[in-house]
């Protein structure tokens, strides 16, 4: 994976009916870096990454892949990954049927690597039953398993470690260590801090809000 | 979709109980029942159809896979064509298999038989296809279902009126070409058009 | 060509295609024109049916309307030029009702070739004329069908 | 010297270049909200003076002075209000859509503005014309309404007009709001050449167009004036309505901005800006069938 990737942000702002969010926003995150969005409730992070992930219409600034716009870019979506708290599995869909959903729209069949990945999220054993028979925290590790099917540079993670065990963070974790060694990015949000965790060296943060 | 059996067999189960209740409701005068028979079927038609919109995209938006397809590189426009012709699949394809049946009771004679097969094949997928932009207009919206109603309903009254025409057409011995090639019209546009309508509805309201 | 730029080529390609034969058919459509009006002529060559309403066009014959002894019930003949149908109807006629005047008549044949109407309803055509300069043209339209070769068509 | 001075005059006196440029900087003008508010504040009234001087001009022609019809006699001289106010009905629509369009595609704030405060007026001119018009229809045709092509597809037009104006109130989120309004609008614009061709595609009890007929309208001068004259009228009292709705959408919209807080401190200390809107409010009330600006009046009072 070149680590040449590099996404930045200027002059980002966002209003919800009369509320401004935020104004000027800028940032610019390179491979191996992971970018922590911090602030109180209600100052816009989860705006932030959907902007980012170009779900939300950018009104204000600009947000650039590789100094070329993400809106309506292709290559941009196909390297993305966007995370967050609606996880993006069909109820009625095995585990194992979901995450094939999502591999037949990125790339092909491969059921060996989708058995691999599932192994490696600790959800192997669940795979044949429905996504809603699933606890929380196991459906919170299958929608992670997405990220390990297609090569995304980019993942954008909202509070990823919400309802999820210590184990189940420690997994996370080292998959999000491993992907920035690899030269991925990270842009996510977490409401506490990440000083102890092995994310620390590589994290550089962004506080939104006014102080 | 196709998991869920009773999203399949509601609409279906709806179409033919609303245009049975005609039959229950009027004069059992046989006469009266075969005039009013085709519009019965494609009022009930309609409404089955709509009852089944609001649900198109809630359970995407619900879980998630709406944005996952927001952001996913395959074209949109396709995606949701796809979409709204699964949901024909589900909804308008097997109402048009049923409406010949409903003929039965409504004494609608049987060389007019095709013309209830014809009209709703060609009309049901134009249904399904505007209907999406409304339900894709509506799906953020906590009751949209009324909403949906009185954006879609202006827009299937043309093709209520020509597949209604149809059969009053046929009854009094006339040709039906000119309402057969205006569905069809209907149909090459809105398959044409609506995919990209879907498209920009949803990246306007999933916000 | 960039991958981007074949796929908006085919992007608008595909709408010209979609909409050009949306236009085709809906030409097609216009051209099998829609009936909603039956003529004399059809009446006398397909027969009627007695249970079945019927909408009737054609221009009223001149000298053919009279009113019957109870004041309010008229008939007369409409025709396509080509043949006639007696009509009759109790009420108010619209104001635009004349010799030579096309018209709309909906009601049903009872046993016999006479339309016993239950509403009769006055085509006004796009022409606007002036009062005085309009005789020359009240002459022309009410002895229409006298000087017509064919058979007029809605 | 003698030369460039020559150039110079050429330069601004060239009536294309002078028009163009004062074109396209009234349009980048009336793009932002606070230009457009300055400057339709001058205009508005205009519009106003305009539309009763040609409308009134329009119906004493159309009464007194127009020849009475030879088929219809004195009863066709309902076209005069029923013909404008039926093209505008269409004219309106297709000035939003085109102002839906360009909101969405050049992301022009006050394109949404003129979208969703044409809907209402747009929405009155379709129910006049099928009042009007069905007025018109008992004397001549012998009835009120038929179900033809002309009527059905005109009353489908206002259904699409209540549809445009509830999407826009179903959504808390004014971006949304206004970019699903738009779309909606974008997306009705097929009913529109339905409407226009209808007298010609269908056998129809309606008639065929007159003005706009294949070789010229068939209509004398005498009659084709005051039409003309209505119609013009009806024109800019459309402008006079959507001006003074924007007006107030824009304020509404825009309350929290910098240039509507200074104008309420300028004009503050009596009370005056305040009127305004009250006054502003209550003219538009009668316009406004939905109640467009309920949540604004609430919103204003907090100045005060």
């Amino acid at each position: 994976m070149p680590s040449s990737k590099v996404i930045s942000v200027k002059d980002l702002s966002c209003t919800r009916g009369d509320n401004q969010l935020f104004d000027a926003v800028n940032f610019s995150v390179s491979g191996g870096q992971c970018l922590h969005v911090t602030g109180p409730n209600g100052c816009g992070k989860t705006s932030l990454l959907r902007l980012v992930a170009g779900i939300n219409f950018v009104e204000h600034g600009e947000i650039s892949w590789n100094s070329s716009d993400t809106a309506n870019n292709p290559n941009f979506y196909s390297e993305c990954a966007y995370i967050a708290h609606k996880e993006g599995l069909k109820n009625e869909l095995t585990a194992i049927e979901n995450l094939r959903y999502y591999q037949q729209l990125d790339s092909g069949t491969d059921e060996v690597a989708l058995d691999d990945i599932l192994d490696k999220m600790g959800i192997l054993k669940c795979a044949d039953l429905l996504a809603q028979q699933l606890s929380f925290g196991q459906r919170r590790r299958l929608s992670f398993a997405r990220l390990l099917i297609a090569d995304f540079t980019l993942w954008i993670l909202d509070e990823p470690f919400t309802g999820i065990d210590t184990s189940g963070r420690n997994l996370i974790e080292s998959l999000c260590v491993e992907h920035l060694q690899n030269g991925g990015l990270i842009i996510m949000t977490h409401h506490q801090s990440l000083v102890d965790s092995p994310l620390n060296q590589y994290r550089s943060e962004l506080k939104l809000g006014r102080a | 979709m196709f998991r869920n059996t009773s999203s399949l067999i509601q609409p279906l189960v709806f179409f033919i109980i609303i245009a049975l209740l005609f039959p229950f409701s009027l004069p059992a005068e046989g006469e009266l029942l075969q005039r009013i028979g085709g519009g019965v079927i494609w009022v009930s038609a309609v409404l089955a159809t709509m009852l089944s919109l609001e649900s198109m995209f809630h359970s995407d938006y619900q879980d998630g896979t709406l944005e996952q397809m927001l952001i996913h590189p395959r074209s949109l426009p396709l995606a949701m064509l796809g979409k709204a012709l699964a949901h024909w699949t589900a909804t308008g394809l097997l109402l048009t298999l049923f409406s010949p049946l409903l003929c039965v009771t409504f004494n609608i004679p049987s060389e007019q038989i095709w013309v209830l097969f014809a009209g709703p094949l060609l009309g049901t997928p134009s249904l399904s296809l505007i209907g999406a932009t409304g339900a894709a207009l509506t799906v953020t919206l906590r009751r949209g279902g009324v909403l949906i109603a009185i954006v879609i309903l202006p827009l299937y009254i043309p093709i209520l009126i020509f597949g209604a025409g149809m059969l009053t057409q046929t009854a009094q011995g006339l040709e039906v070409a000119s309402q057969l090639y205006a569905l069809a019209a209907i149909l090459a546009l809105s398959i044409t058009l609506a995919p990209f309508a879907i498209a920009g509805a949803l990246r306007v309201t999933i916000n | 060509m960039s991958p981007s730029q074949k796929k908006r080529f085919a992007i608008v390609g595909l709408i010209i295609a979609g909409v050009g034969a949306a236009t085709f058919l809906a030409i097609m459509s216009m051209q099998s024109s829609f009936e909603y009006f039956k003529t004399p002529t059809q009446i006398e060559t397909e027969g009627f049916d007695s249970k079945q309403t019927y909408k009737l066009a054609g221009i009223v014959r001149k000298g053919t309307v009279r009113r019957l002894d109870d004041g309010i019930t008229q008939r007369f003949d409409i025709t396509d030029c080509e043949n006639d149908v007696t009509v009759q109807y109790t009420g108010i006629l619209p104001d635009l009702f004349r010799e030579g005047q096309a018209i709309v008549t909906i009601g049903k044949f009872v046993d016999q070739p006479m339309l016993i109407a239950s509403q009769v309803l006055a085509k006004h055509d796009e022409n606007y004329v002036p009062n005085e300069a309009a005789d020359a043209i009240m002459l022309q339209q009410a002895n229409k069908c006298d000087d017509t070769d064919g058979p007029i068509k809605y | 010297m003698q030369e460039s001075l020559e150039r110079d005059l050429i330069d601004t006196v060239n009536p294309i270049t002078a028009s163009w440029n004062f074109l396209s900087d009234t349009y980048h003008r009336l793009g932002s909200p606070r230009e457009f508010y300055t400057i339709s504040r001058y205009t508005t009234p205009i519009f106003g003076i305009l539309f009763l001087t040609l409308s009134l001009i329009g119906t004493y022609f159309g009464l007194f002075v127009a020849p009475a019809d030879y088929q219809q006699g004195d009863s066709f001289r309902i076209l005069f209000v029923h013909v404008p106010v039926a093209w505008m009905s269409m004219f309106i629509y297709i000035v939003m859509a085109t102002a839906g369009a360009i909101g969405l595609i050049w992301r022009i704030k006050m394109a949404f503005v003129v979208t969703i405060c044409s809907a209402p007026i747009g929405a009155a001119f379709t129910a006049l014309a099928l009042l009007t018009g069905s007025i018109w229809g008992k004397p001549i045709w012998g009835t009120y309404w038929v179900w033809d092509a002309r009527l059905t597809s005109e009353l489908i037009l206002l259904f699409l007009y209540f549809g445009i104006m509830a999407v826009y109130y179903a959504f808390e989120e004014r971006k949304v709001a206004e970019k699903a309004t738009a779309l909606l609008s974008v997306v009705g614009v097929v009913i529109i050449p339905i409407i226009h061709y209808s007298v010609e595609w269908w056998s129809s009890l309606h008639q065929g167009a007159t003005v706009f007929a294949e070789g010229g309208p068939k209509m004398p001068a005498e009659m084709l004036l005051p039409l003309a004259f209505m119609a013009v009228g009806f024109m800019f009292f459309y402008g006079y309505a959507l001006f003074l709705s924007m007006q107030n959408r824009v304020l509404e919209n825009e309350h929290k901005s910098r240039w509507v807080r200074e104008m309420v401190i300028r004009q503050g200390k009596n009370n005056e800006l305040v009127r305004f809107f009250l006054h502003g409010r209550l003219r538009l009330r009668g316009l406004d069938l939905l109640g467009f600006n309920i949540i604004g009046a609430s919103r204003i009072c907090d100045f005060s």
